[in-house]
Parts: C-alpha cells; structure tokens; sequence
C-alpha cells in the first residue's frame, strides 16, 4: 500500500492532530460527565487516524461529507476549534449558531458539508458534490465517511453505483470500527471485507489498518488521485474501532473488556509516537509537549465557547429559508 | 387492579404478553435485541423469546418494513421499531405504497397486520433529524392506522388492539414520556382504536391534545381551574381514523377550542381537527376563532433554548386558552 | 403578447430559458434525455444542452435526489425529474431531512437551490402506484417551497421562479394538464411563489381549487353563473407559503367556502386552508359550515368507473356548491 | 448448468406455457390497440422463457413475488386465464375485483403475491416472505423477480443483504432485458454480470441465457434446492430482451431494428418448439396444434372477462381495511 514515506513534517502535523482530535473528545466526555452538554453524542476516540490520514491527503479546497461520529472529521478538515467547541455546546458564535450541535457540525467554507444524524446520509449528497466538480470542471475531490452499518443502506449501493457510471470524483471512506451501534460488522453482512462490496460497481476496493494513519494516508492519496485524474470513485475501507460505547446510553453488553483492551493497545497516537520517537525524530519530551499543546487549545477553545452568547430564542426561525 | 408502571414498561408488558399469547408475533429492528432498543422499550425480550422471534436488523430501514409486510401477508404479526420517527422516511415508499394499499390493490384478497413503533418528538437535545413529528403523513394515508398515546395504560391498551389489528398500523411513541409513570391494569385490557378519551372534563373550553401535549394541557388546565375557567381536555389517541364526534361534541357543549399539538402547525394533526369542526353544525356555536397552537416552522434547534420555543409549553397553552375565554 | 401553448410545452420552454440563461442549471432524472421524460416534458433539451447538464440517471431516486442536493450546496441549480410523484416515498430522507433541513442546521451558511419535477394525480388509468396527490405532506415541512400550478402560463411562470429561488422547490405537475393548451407571454415571465390567484370573481360563495381542480372548478362555475350564483373561484398556486390572507378575504366577503382538491380528504391541502379560515375573523363571516370536496379515502382504483369515483369532478362541486348556498 | 435433462412432459408442458404467455401478451396488445385497455400495460414478449423456467422449479406451496411486467409469472404460476384476463380489463370477476389492472395483478392462493407498479418494490416484501417460511419452518421457497433496473434502487441492496445474512429462502431472479425502459444496462452499472453483484453479499450468483427455457429451469431448481436446504438465497440472472416498447408511450429511440431482430432471432419459443421437433418429441402439427390450444384458451378467458360485469362505483371503499 505504501508508496513514499509521507515528508516528516507532515507526519508530525498528524500526530498534532490526532492529538488535537483526542483531546477535544476528552474534554467532551468530561463535559458531558459533568451534565453540561444537551442532548448526546457520538465519540470517535481510538479512530482519530481515519479523520486525520484522510485529510492530510486532500487539500483546503476539497469537500467532505461526515457522519454523527464527525468530531475528528472536522478538525482533520481544518475547522477552528473554538467554533466547534462553540457549537458542540450549543452557542451563538458556533459553526451553526448552535442550532445544529454535536452531530451537525459543518464548516461550509472549510469544506465540510457537514456531519450528519442520518446513517448514510451523506452518500447521496456526496454524489452531487461529485458532479458539482465534473460540471464546474474545478478538479477537486470530494470525500464521503460512513460506517460500516452505513453500507447496508440503500443509499450506500445506490450513491456508489452513480458515482462508479459517472466516474464522480468521490473517495467513499468506510470507516469500519466493528460494530453499528451493537450490531457486529459480521452479523450484518455476509462478506469478509466491506471493500470487497466495490466489486458490484467495478471499483477499486482496498482495505487498510485504521489505526495505522501513514497507511490511510497513503491509501487515501491514491483514490483522490485516480479521483483526479478522472478515473472515478474508489471505495477505502479503514479497519478501526470506537473505545467508547456508540453514544451516551450504551451499556456495552455486546462486546467484552477484553476486545476493547486489545484494539487499545494498538492505538494509533501510540503507535505514531512510537514510530516517531523509534526513527529519532522526536524524542518523549516533544510528543510531551505536542500533548499538552493539543490540551491547552483545546482548554482555550473551551474558554471561548463559555464565554459565547446563548442564541436568542427571537432568532428562532432565522435561516429556515435562504 | 393497577399498578403503577413507566409507559416504556408497559409498552414492554404490552409485547411480551402478545407474544406469549400469539406464536406469530415476530419482532424486527436496529438494536432491539442484545441491546435492548435504543429506549430500553424491547429489554429482555430477547432472553425470553430468543432470536428467531426477536430480530436485530442491519441498518436497513426499508428492507426491514418490507420484511414486516412480507411476513405479515404470509402468516406472521410482525411489529418493528424504528429507532427514531425521522427514519420513517426511509420507509415511505414500503408503507405507503405497498403496506396500505396492498389489500385493496389485491381486491380484499390479503391482510396486512403488522405495528410500526416509533418514537417521535422533540425534548431531548437530539436536533432536527431526531425530532420529528410526522403523525400527519400517515392521518393523511388510507389503508393505515395510526396511534398516538400519552399514558402508559393508553400505551399498553392501544398497543395490544395495534397488534391484534388486521391492518398496518402506526403506533407512535413519545421520547419524554418513556419515563413518565400511571396506573396500568393488571389483566390485558385492549384500548379499542379510533376511540378518543376526555382526560378531564370541563364547561368553558375545549382543549384537544396529543402525545406528550396531553399532560401539558392537564397541568395548564389545573391552574386554569383555579382561575375558574373550566377546560375539558380530549386525547384523541387514535389520529386516523379520527373519532371526530367525541371532539365536535365537546366543541358543541364550550363553544370554543384550542388545539394543541407538537408537530410542526402547517397541517399538523391540528389542521385536520380544525377542519372537521369548521364543516360541522359545532361551527355555528363558536363564540370564537378555533385556535391552534402548534409547532414553530421550523427544524427543531439544537440548543436547548431554542428547542423548548420550538414547540408549545404548558405556559403557551395557559395564554392560548385566556385568549379564546377573552374573546 | 402571449402563445397559445400545451403546459407541458410551456414547462419544457421555462426549462429551455433558465439552462439558457444560467450554466448552473442542470437536469436530472429517469429517461429525462433520449425517452424525452416519461411525459415529453424534456424532449429535446439532451440535443440542445448535451448530456453534461442533461443527465439520464439510473433507477435510484434516493441517490437522484441526493445528487441535486449536493450539487446544490455547491453551485449548480439542479432541477430533478421524479418521474412519477409516487416514487418520491423513497426520496423522503433526503428531501425532508437533508434538503429542507440542511439550511437550518447549518446556521444560515448554505443555501439549496434546487427543483424537484414530478406529476401527480389519477385519472390515467395507472392504478394505486402511479396516482397520489401527496402534496400535502411537503407543505407540512419547513424548509420547502410546493408549488402546484393549473395553467400553462402559471406553470412556465413559475417554474422559473422556483428555478430562481435559493430554497429547495417542489414543483408538481398533473398529468391530465400536460396536454391542455392556455396563452403563455412571450417574454420570460415569473409568476412569483406565494401568491395565490384569483381565477374567476364572485360574490356569492368561495371555491378554492388546486391543480387539476381548478379547470373543473370554472367550468362549474361557468354553469353555476346560469343559475344565478356567483362563485369566486382561487387557486392559491403556490401551496407552501400558503397565501392564506387571499382566500380568507374571499370568504369574509362571500361568507361561503368550498375546498376542492384530489387528494385524499383527511389531511389533505384542504385541511389547513379550512384550518386558516376558522382561525381567522372570517369563520364569523360564515353563514354555511366550511365545505371540503376532497378525494376518497382510499387507493385510487385501476376500473375506470372506479377511478373516476374517488376524486371530485365538475358535478360533485356543482352539487357542493349548491348545497352551502341552500344553507 | 444442465444438470439432468427436465423429465419430457415438463418440457412440454413448458413450452405449453410460453405459448399461453405469448398468446395472452398478443391478445393484449391487440386490445389495446382497440382502444380497450384503459391506462398503460408492460409486455415481456420474448422474456417468456424466463417465467416459465423459474416457475417450472416451483411447487404449488411455494411463492413468487412479480413486477409491473409480470403478465407472464402470474400465468407461469398458475393462475386461471379467465380471472385474469378479467382483472387485465378492469372487471369485478378479475384476481384484484377490477382494483389493480395489469399491474398490480396477484393470486394470492396460488402464490404470486403481486405484480407490483413500484420498481424493486417486491424485493423488500420477499424477505419477511422468507422470514416467514423460516420462523413457520413450512420448507417453502420465494421467489422474487425483478429487472436490470431495479437492480439499482437501494431495495436491492438492503434487501438481499438482509436475506443474505439470515439465509431466507428467497431466490432472486433478475430478468435482464437489457433496458430499464431507455437506459442501457451498460450506461446503468459499471459490471458486466448483474449476478457480479451476488459478490457484495457473499451468496451464489449465476447468470444464464434467458430465452432458454431449460437452462432458466435447471438453474433456478439449483438456487431452489439450495434455499430449501438452508443454504439462503442465489442471485440468478437471466439475460432475455422484450421486442415491444417499455409501456405504450415508448418509441424506442434508444434501440436499433437490427438490435431486436438480433433478438427475434433467439425466440424462446421457436428455440424449444426446434428442440422439441429435432429430438422428435412432437412434429410441427404437434406444436401447431398446441398454439392453437393457447389461442382459444385466451378466447375463453377474454370472452368470459367480457361477459363479466363492472365493479359497482358504490363498492368504492370496499377492501380498504381489513
Ligand atoms: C437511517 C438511520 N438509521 C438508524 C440510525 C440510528 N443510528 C445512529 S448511528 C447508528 C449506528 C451506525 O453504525 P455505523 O454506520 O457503523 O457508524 P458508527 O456509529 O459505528 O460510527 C445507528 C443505528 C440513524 N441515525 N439513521
Ligand atoms: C421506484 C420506481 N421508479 C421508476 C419507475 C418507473 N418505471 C417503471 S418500469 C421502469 C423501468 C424498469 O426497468 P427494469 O427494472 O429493467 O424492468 P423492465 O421494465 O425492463 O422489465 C421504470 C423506470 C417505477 N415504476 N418505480
Ligand atoms: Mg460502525
Ligand atoms: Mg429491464
């Protein structure tokens, strides 16, 4: 899968991410401990190198389409954390002056077309910014993530196969962290690998370990560039898994303590600081110090959001209609 | 003899003694099983009756409605969850066109009894995509039923008659009344459908509310009674068909009426009740306008503020009713 | 000046001028290219536009929908076909809670141009599939615009108002008024979204009609006239907004009203219009209770005999209207 | 895919069969053209073989789900001509007492549980009739016919994995006529086999020659054994071609003569009724008579839809609840 090994600055900026990525969903679950966060959420903590290998490889122009677990999408795509924070906690200076929250995050000018509450919900959607592209001839990209239970929807077969005939410029990203919801990944389909599924569109079908950012950087570089260059959607399937339950009333009855602890020990910010500190590039103290940088913007980004209005229940029905 | 349970038990009580009594109910949907429902509704259903009747489902909306019907013309009562009312819309074209129509498409040669639970509504901070109330898609569908309780007896009551109806029914529950507790019997005791229920009487006004507006419009008429003005609150329960004449009656006795309804105002369930009066002899005891107190036109917010001006409140409906008086 | 044109001719000249007029503007939809549309609406705008703007899309309505959202929200002006108003069931998802609701959730930062064709309505013969009037569903759901026009002059109007308009538009046609021919101004002229029209003017009763109702409600005026009864006769055109003060100032003069449209009674565009009357000051104008004339409630029928009973037609509003001025 | 030659009555009786589809479609077509059919009608003219060679592997007990173009499987099931042919013309006496017409035809007794005006809207339905025979244990199989086209709705999808994972007895027969009306199969998906597609699900897919008789037969009586066994569902294509226009309004500009001629040349009728003389089973008196036989049959039955009265316009809600 690997081509070249990606330039080590950009590696570096990764693992910042990634650790930005985590420290936002920590401080999301303390908050919502604490009861300050109306409503629930879906945290992605253990799949922070999908998000983040994936939008490494495409540039500030491109688009994505998230999901209800998008917190790390929409970092990875270069949205200002005190927005998000902002709009996490329902605020006026958020991203959708609170009205969208958690699970509808979008930064329309960063070019996320924003999460969505609706498993598969976006594929359709990411169809159009595909042929948006083609017919405006602008060469961008446009991502679309979903799960693994997004790929029994309709709209997973019926998004692909229009992509696959137009050759849309789209990378369906699955993002199969083993289960949807509480439903296991091989009780909900008959197939070894959701990527094998690319085969009933004639698409090119990979699979590649989620935890491992460097191979989903890699991975995702060469579908946006068969993207590019005409050659239609790929379907990238990135193996990882939630450490988390699905959202905030999972009691986690059908998976064990012992499955959650394997794949932890195999977390991706681990491994890449590893990797890094193996290859000398830095050393325990810098990825020390990248960690609480992460914390720190994140404790700003807090700050600002606390500190940001409420909307004002008169601006109830702005924007219900352009 | 009752005793006091939460609406989601008795929901739970309502489906484990159907398919204790009835070999052919089945149950399907995302999460019921191991995981209980995404509202605890189906907990220990599945240690009772095992996985070829209680059936977790692949996140497949439409192929689960129509796996519900299939069942349902060769043999089995089916009853599926979908886990919030917003996905019922990907379930539309299985429901509308096929399940309500199929017996009469086939000239009364098929049946179609299966239930479609769903909880709707708006209160719990999950936005615009699990908020919905969508009751009057499916008022407005011939070939199905369509249910909508506010207590837990009611709950039960109506989902026993929704199981051992013949014909698709939609069975609407509510998120914030899960948790809410009342009286439920102790025998089986079906809540026939289409029948509507005076949840208190009164002389001054008519209040006609649904789902989780019924025991806001109790509370304001609490406080309106010690204002001495006497409200009669209705729960229609049963939304199609309509038991208009019960609310008519009502109408005819006050001369006035306010409805009360989450959904979103433009033709809400409220718009049909408002209509049913305004064709009836009740319009012409009217001492003033019909007035509907409905949801905003809008998706519902995120943020809690905004959420709760989203739909009516009890202090809405306390204003709404000394308007009419006023008149 | 003006052409005397089909509406369908007059559809196909408003999409011919705005794809002209601006490159945004694509199409989308089952056999909208060689086949010409299931109707002959697009019949030759692939030789014109190419199959870059003018797509022939497989069978999957979801993904169509979907499509044109996503273009949408990134320049293009889509324009969708759905070839019949039935099989937008399966586009529910994505335009209830996608399209209508992306705007909204996003805090004002996108916007959804978008159109969504499709012909409703019986009378062909098609049977229970292939005839709904489901319009009333959409007008229930904030974020959208329906639009519903009987005349080909509306139609072409104010298609390239909904073309123009920065909101997601339904845009629904009926089948029995592609081929009826009307003027239609030469110029490019938009009929607003909104704004309801008064067809014919009376003084005696009110008979607001939409779609295919309408040409049925003059002509029966035409006959009421001889009987010395005046009717007043408005097609509100654009269903959500509804430009109620319109109708409800009729009434208040008329002090008469009969609703007449296709679809099913219950819930139908008929309930809010008789809804918005009886929350206005004019329900006290009322000397006869509101009168809906909506379709049967139930499937519409293959026999034709059948078929032609479940919808009004001319002498069902003549015997109507009739009735409210015995009263 | 032959595996035993079908016992020689069978084969007759199948050819008996295609006839009586041939004869029925003819006489509809005629009739339309009389101005007599009120509304629009699909033909499967040349797509006989298919119906009558899946049907042919069927039991009594056993069911099909139809399409808008299932004139032929109603027949191939086992309907009575006379109901049906009633049902066609709208009449009282018909299957659907005159309420469904040419589309939404279904003998419910005899199994075919409706032709269906929604493309791919069978394909839901047949799972639960699959859940059904599995929950019941009655050793039944189902039937679910459809086209290439529908194999592009996002039913197709979610309902063959569906049955996939729970091994329904459900077989699924695409008829591939090579257009979904005007849209080529090519331009519609981007395989080259829609049984290709049995690869998402992890079930067996076969793809066999449609116009004829007895390899439609011999693989469907594989894909049945194996459903009744447990064994789940086969995606099996037959790949057939209709000679007249998609409905009424067609006028085929998306096709050449030369193309349906190609076709003609094919007929699943003319290949047996060559068979059949070749291996001498009957001379062509033999099979002319048998046409014949169809022909007067269709008589019969259009002569008793005739004599048939209307449905009374008061019995309008008749049948809307049960
Ligand atoms: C259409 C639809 N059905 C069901 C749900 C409820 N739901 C939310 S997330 C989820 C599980 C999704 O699984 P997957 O696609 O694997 O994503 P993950 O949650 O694992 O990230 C479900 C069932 C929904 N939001 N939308
Ligand atoms: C959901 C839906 N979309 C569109 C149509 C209109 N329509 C009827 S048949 C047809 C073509 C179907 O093609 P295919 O599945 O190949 O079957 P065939 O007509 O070739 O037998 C279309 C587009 C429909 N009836 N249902
Ligand atoms: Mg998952
Ligand atoms: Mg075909």
């Amino acid at each position: 899968m690997k081509t070249v090994p990606p330039a080590v600055d950009r590696t570096l900026s990764m693992l910042r991410m990634m650790l930005l990525i985590r420290a936002f969903e920590e401080k999301a679950d303390e908050l919502f401990a604490l009861g300050r966060v109306h409503g629930t959420m879906h945290l992605g903590l253990g799949q922070e190198a999908v998000a983040t290998g994936v939008c490494a490889a495409l540039k500030p122009e491109d688009y994505i389409l998230s999901t209800h677990r998008g917190h790390g999408h929409c970092l990875a795509k270069g949205a200002d954390v005190g927005r998000m924070m902002a709009e996490f906690l329902g605020k006026e200076t958020g991203y959708c002056r609170g009205r969208g929250g958690s699970m509808h995050i979008a930064d329309v000018s960063g070019g996320n077309l924003g999460a969505n509450g609706i498993v598969a919900g976006g594929l359709p959607i990411a169809t159009g910014v595909g042929l948006s592209i083609q017919v405006r001839q602008t060469g961008q990209v446009c991502v679309a993530f979903f799960g693994d239970g997004a790929a029994n929807e309709g709209a997973f077969h019926e998004s692909v196969n229009l992509a696959s005939i137009w050759a849309l410029p789209v990378v369906f990203v699955c993002e199969n962290n083993q289960y949807a919801m509480s439903m296991p990944v091989r009780k909900s389909m008959r197939v070894a690998r959701i990527s094998d599924r690319a085969a009933a569109y004639g698409i090119p079908g990979m699979t590649v370990d989620g935890t491992d950012v460097l191979a989903v950087y890699d991975a995702t570089e060469a579908a946006v560039a068969l993207a590019r260059s005409g050659g239609g959607p790929t379907l990238l399937e990135c193996a990882a898994y939630r450490y988390k339950g699905h959202s905030k009333s999972d009691r986690q009855r059908y998976r064990t303590r012992d499955e959650v602890e394997a794949w932890r020990r195999r977390d991706p910010i681990a491994q890449l600081r590893a990797r890094l500190i193996a290859g000398g590039v830095v050393i325990d103290a810098d990825a020390d110090a990248l960690e609480a940088a992460a914390r720190s913007a994140i404790d700003a980004a807090l700050r600002f959001a606390e500190e940001s209005p409420e909307p004002d229940p008169a601006s109830l029905l702005d924007g219900v209609y352009a | 003899m009752t005793r006091l349970m939460s609406y989601a038990e008795a929901i739970r009580e309502g489906l484990r003694e159907e398919m204790r009594a009835d070999e052919r109910v089945v149950l399907l949907g995302e999460d019921i099983g191991v995981y209980g429902g995404a509202f605890g509704v189906t907990d220990g259903l599945l240690d009772e009756f095992g996985d070829r009747r209680v059936r977790d489902t692949p996140i497949s909306e439409a192929a689960i409605t129509g796996c519900a019907i299939g069942g349902a013309i060769t043999g089995l009562r089916p009853v599926v969850e979908i886990q919030f009312m917003d996905f019922i819309t990907l379930c539309m074209e299985q429901l509308v066109l096929q399940a309500a129509k199929i017996r009469y498409m086939f000239g009364g040669t098929a049946a179609v009894p299966m239930v479609l639970r769903t909880p709707g509504g708006s209160g719990t901070g999950a936005a615009a995509q699990h908020s919905e109330s969508l009751e009057a898609w499916f008022a407005h569908v011939p070939g199905l039923k369509v249910v909508a309780p506010s207590t837990p007896a009611d709950a039960k009551g109506l989902l026993l008659s929704a199981i051992r109806d013949d014909n698709p029914v939609i069975f609407i529950e509510h998120k914030l009344l899960y948790r809410t507790k009342g009286p439920v019997p102790d025998a089986p005791t079906a809540v026939p459908l289409g029948v509507a229920d005076v949840k208190r009487e009164g002389a001054d006004v008519t209040v006609v509310a649904t789902g989780v507006m019924v025991p806001r419009a109790l509370a304001a008429a609490g406080m309106l009674a010690e204002e001495g003005i006497s409200a009669e609150v209705i729960d229609p329960r049963t939304l199609r068909p309509l038991d208009a004449e019960t609310l008519v009656a009502s109408v005819r006795k006050t001369g006035r009426v306010v409805i009360v309804y989450e959904a979103v105002k433009t033709l809400g369930i409220g718009a049909e009740i408002a209509a049913r009066i305004a064709e009836s002899d009740a319009v012409s005891h009217l001492t003033a306008p019909i007035v509907r107190l409905g949801g905003a036109e809008c998706p519902i917010p995120y943020n809690r503020a905004l959420e709760r001006a989203a739909v009516p409140q009890e202090e809405d409906i306390l204003t709404a009713v000394r308007r009419v008086m006023a008149a």
